[in-house]
């Protein structure tokens, strides 16, 4: 079986150009609440790629991707969004709990929630529908949660059809994963008799390779996978993110920071303001880094993805799809009443 | 009617249950064994061994309950879902709300309760108030045989999660494993009507959130649920020496309330007293105050039940779980008698 | 007395108690970012990065309290406290009980807590009742600076569990965080007195579990805390354009309650209206209640706040949380106006 | 540094005759409530003879013997059992809930919390008092739960001064760990970054070697390991265990457990009796291999031991610590006015 690059790309350019739509609704303060996005697409897309009717999909809080990428009507998402009755979830679920019963997927904003939820589609699976899966996806962060450990254990005990997807952008919100994980997670899955293989998430041939040796191994019931699939993070943990706002709003953003920190650095007794230096420095270290990490851009997934067709299919579909995703915006956005065209 | 004791009304519901449907499933610690009538009935598949990681199982419960199956998972004590809370309070009880209505958990956690055999507040706790305190949950606490069996059936027919509480003074398995361990060197004070009793055959299902009239009286409103019901219908059997007549009003689920009943008897006798075994803070003697207070009934109120961590020794164990005793003073008082 | 945010004063308190007693600690997720002025000041020994491992380091906080830290551990938001929900249902507050008051866990759980932003269910519950069901805890909720810092210098101080709670309406940084994000193209219903005031210097403790009477009236006796505190005062003022006076009781602590001044306030309005942003059902407004009916105060009674799991559009979440309309209407009701 | 087997035996035959005594109360009707035994005294003792003032333990559902090991005095023990006001925690915790702030030293019978509040502890010793230790105990079964398997991880990040002590029994209650954990335990703490050893937990001077080892380490601030000892399990889960019983009292036994589960067998559809037998047959199995281990007498650690020392040291040894458990015992029986010599 060899991947489709076209297919593989519209999956990634839908989920794309809706995360850039979702980001300028927020911008407009349409949406409320916490909204993260990712540039997870070739992780999304090279892993439900291989999803068909009946697998089911546990999500966490960066799960727009997932959906639109498995093929989700686009209205009723952005009417979630919007908090729309007409809604995926009537307006009451969110970005953070979108909740689709014909796609079997559900995503939850609690870290770590997704793999025993994820076990648990396992198990209807395995009782009800024989050759279907599950697949959970959860960043690095969550590693360290028990239940998500404890769902480790129960997958290779219960050999459930489950294909565990770590998105590992290497952060938790301000923490660098590495800086509270002990040993490694590959190891990690491993020892609990999980077979385990790192990709380079942003290469979506190279993720859609990986789920196919997963989810092969979960249709034939030969039990649970995981998948370590490294990824940028490019836009904060959430939009807004204050952190990164240092570096586009330098000016506002040092003000409010840096007083305060100064003040910190002098306070009594101010001769220890010598040990307090480097602390300081840490502080503006994890910043800048942050910031770095953010223009990495030469590792922008959908741009590495597009080497893989041609020009003029490229072209193609990102016109379809960007067509496709604006339409949806502007009919949403006329439904709920906000400014549409024809408002 | 054959006669039963509590445990096996249970197992009898529950395996009625799954010979009907194929769906329901159950799994948990030890269930082989706990559960090892049903499981030489319905093979590994339908009763299975779960390592010891509540929180994980539980929320496969949801997850399972969510792609069609209807689980019954068992939490051997009502303590240990502290572990696996997530899965209650931020997962099973947010679907349906979050969903819009689209999606649903049908969900029964199972689970012993409750204490007076010395194994103190770690391993005793009823923890029904707790549970009830958040939005999208049933919370059912049989105190007989029927009931038992009728609940269980209405909890695994549910659409939403219900949690289901098994008396460990009621059922004798847990009490032997737990307490006497095939002494005869201790007893335990176990209501005779509880632990045994007729349960129809096939079980009726007994709808979650009606509550029973278990006798009646008209002077107080007594209030009350598993164990501390049986103790309740003792106080007011000899609170008729001092010529008061008590309704005992079997609540059979501490969440939904069955309002109606808990109005009715309150507005006759302008007298209530809620007799819990669980925690008297923040918990069900509240909301029946509260939902009293709201409908304007405005009676003399009073609870009998622990304030605090249930104590190791027997001794001291009697002196915060509700007895007789303090029952029959709470109702005496309640009625302007000296007690 | 200088003029401080919300959020500053409870930093300012946690920053004295850490300056006087070395024992005092902070730990959880992202506090050298999210505290990184204390970070600065004491360094990463004393606040201190933790991975996302609620029930652990919630856990380790417990075992670091009893061998003798004060440690104040970070629960990002309280809704996650159900991953950890062991560590204070089975741990912290079983200790001084179970060693027989040999043993003490004085320890702090600071989370925030509350909605009104649009993050729904998950991410903006209160459960201050919850927490409060169990024996040996105390939860505090400042409604403003100089109770923050008051209330965390007693937490830091007590010898018990204490779980402290900060609003996101009130913290700026956490709406900001997690509500704006930088827009200028949202706005929230942020109480002005509550995210901003005066806070002595040094703070002065507030002693847990002594109520605060906001505002003397006496026709109706409105009992709140919090954000939803605000929202009272704001509706006592319109009411008195129905001639109706009303005392606001800041009841400061969902747990320990302030029987006496909830029963004078109480007992002089013969009319109680609890507004409550946590869930109504088998919580504080319960409790409240049962208080009330137990020292035999017959008051008109009703509450106001959700029943169910806040949802997402910000229009649904103001009809479920408790606002300024109900609150009124709801006092009118109770005081024979036609609402 | 070499261990001592007199001091090691001591402290073994201290616990070994307290369980006994404890055995016999309970048996007698003075203690209430479940009660857990165990033969584990090899791993108690030869753990705790590294710890000193200042050091912490957080202890399981059989938490006896460490304690006893350590030294503990004996009469309020026994008090705290017969749940007499003057027991080491007034009589409101028992034996699940042993509670020592002399010698910090703290039980739970939640299964895997001892992990996390021996976490703590030693944040504390790091905090306070440097080359401190802080020692949990737990079993098998307790290694699925996430709050341990979170605080591997936790112990690691936190270069924690922490011994991670394993008894494997192989049992959780009626359940073959082997049959509902994947991979392999030693491995599983490795992969968090914990350097781990098995020791033969019947053998105390091999166990007194990997706690050397691992006590030390974490004194010199180097960090947790992890101990993963090998205990038989004899007296079944509790006491009174009815699986065991089925030995103990075949004919009751059987006439309760057997009639059920024929009628399970025999239950509609009766066809389906078949599938069924072998189902009977795995319960019957796990009961005989639970009645199997219970007669593995020759692994017991305490006649192991013995051959450390010489006859007479042995002897002398444990006729004194028979001496003592039993003046406390009979004390403390006199003091709950149950019928001592007194009363
Ligand atoms: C149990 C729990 N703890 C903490 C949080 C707050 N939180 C939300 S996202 C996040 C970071 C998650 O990191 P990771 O799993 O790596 O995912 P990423 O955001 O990097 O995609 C945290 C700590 C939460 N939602 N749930
Ligand atoms: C969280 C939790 N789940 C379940 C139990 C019930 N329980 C008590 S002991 C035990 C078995 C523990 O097995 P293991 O850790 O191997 O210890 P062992 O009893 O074999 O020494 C179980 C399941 C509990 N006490 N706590
Ligand atoms: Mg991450
Ligand atoms: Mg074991």
């Amino acid at each position: 079986m060899k991947p489709d690059p076209e297919d593989l790309y519209r999956r990634m350019a839908r989920a794309r150009f809706c995360e850039e739509a979702l980001a300028d609704l927020w911008e407009r303060g349409l949406i409320s609440g916490e909204m993260h996005l990712v540039v997870e697409e070739a992780v999304a897309a090279g892993v439900v790629a291989h999803l068909v009717e009946g697998d089911a999909m546990a999500l966490d809080h960066r799960s727009t991707p997932p959906l639109v990428a498995r093929g989700i009507d686009l209205l009723p998402l952005f009417l979630e969004m919007l908090g729309h009755e007409d809604g995926l979830c009537g307006g009451r679920g969110g970005h953070m709990h979108l909740f689709c019963r014909e796609l079997l997927s559900a995503s939850s904003g609690i870290v770590g929630s997704s793999a025993p939820l994820g076990a648990g589609f396992a198990v209807a699976a395995q009782y009800l529908k024989a050759g279907r899966v599950a697949v959970s996806f959860f960043g690095e962060g969550a590693f360290n949660q028990g239940m998500l450990l404890e769902t480790l254990n129960l997958a290779a005990a219960w050999r459930l059809p489950l294909v565990l997807v770590c998105k590992d952008n290497r952060w938790a919100i301000t923490t660098r994963s590495r800086s509270v994980t002990g040993g490694n997670l590959l190891r990690r899955a491993r020892s609990f008799g999980i077979p385990a293989r790192r990709v380079d998430g942003t290469r979506v041939d190279k993720v859609w390779e990986a789920a196919a040796w997963a989810v092969g191994r979960a249709r034939a019931g030969r039990g649970p996978s995981f998948i370590l699939a490294s990824c940028p993070r490019m836009e904060g943990h959430f939009l807004g993110d204050p952190l990164l706002r240092v570096f586009r709003e330098p000016l506002r953003q040092t003000m409010e920071i840096g007083p305060p920190l100064m003040r910190a650095l002098l306070s009594k007794p101010v001769s220890a303001a010598a040990h307090r230096l480097p602390r300081l420095g840490a502080i503006g270290r994890t910043l800048t880094v942050l910031g770095a990490e953010r223009c990495l851009l030469k590792k922008d997934p959908l741009r590495r993805s597009a080497s893989l067709l041609g020009e003029e299919a490229r072209r193609r579909i990102e016109e379809e799809a960007r067509r496709e995703v604006q339409e949806a915006v502007e009919r949403a956005l006329w439904e709920a009443g906000r400014g549409g065209p024809h408002a | 009617m054959p006669e039963m004791t509590f445990a096996q009304a249970i197992d009898f519901a529950l395996g009625m249950a799954m010979e009907r449907d194929e769906r329901v499933i159950t799994f948990g610690e030890d269930v082989t064994m706990l559960r090892r009538e049903l499981f030489v009935r319905f093979g590994p598949k339908r009763v299975r061994q779960a390592p010891i990681s509540e929180a994980a199982f539980l929320a496969a419960g949801v997850g399972a309950a969510m792609a069609g199956l209807r689980p019954v998972v068992e939490i051997m004590m009502v303590d240990f879902i502290a572990v696996a809370f997530d899965a209650l309070l931020n997962q099973a009880t947010k679907i349906r709300a979050f969903s819009g209505g689209k999606w649903n958990v049908p969900l029964v956690v199972r689970a012993s309760c409750g204490g007076g055999y010395g194994d103190a507040g770690q391993h005793e706790q009823c923890l029904w108030g707790l549970l009830s305190g958040m939005p999208g949950i049933a919370v059912v606490v049989p105190s007989n045989p029927a009931d038992a069996a009728g609940l269980m059936l209405s909890a695994v027919e549910s659409e939403d999660p219900v949690v289901f509480l098994e008396h460990k003074l009621l059922s004798d398995y847990w009490l032997d494993y737990l307490g006497a361990g095939g002494r005869s060197t201790v007893c335990f004070d176990v209501p005779a009507a509880g632990a045994r009793g007729e349960v129809p055959s096939p079980p009726l299902p007994v709808p979650i959130g009606k509550a029973r009239k278990a006798r009646d009286g008209g002077d107080i409103s007594i209030l009350s649920l598993g164990v501390s019901l049986h103790r309740c219908l003792e106080a007011a059997d000899i609170l008729e020496d001092n010529g008061i007549k008590a309704d005992v009003v079997d609540l059979r689920s501490a969440c939904p309330l069955d309002r109606e009943l808990i109005l009715s008897s309150a507005a006759r006798a302008g007298r209530v007293l809620v007799v819990d075994e669980d925690y008297l803070g923040y918990g069900l003697s509240g909301e029946v105050a509260a939902v009293l207070a709201e409908a304007g009934i405005k009676a003399d109120f009073a609870r009998v039940g622990p304030w605090e961590v249930i104590p190791y020794a027997r001794r001291l164990e009697d002196e915060v779980l509700p007895d007789v005793r303090r029952i029959r003073e709470a109702a005496l008082r309640l009625c302007g008698h000296d007690a």
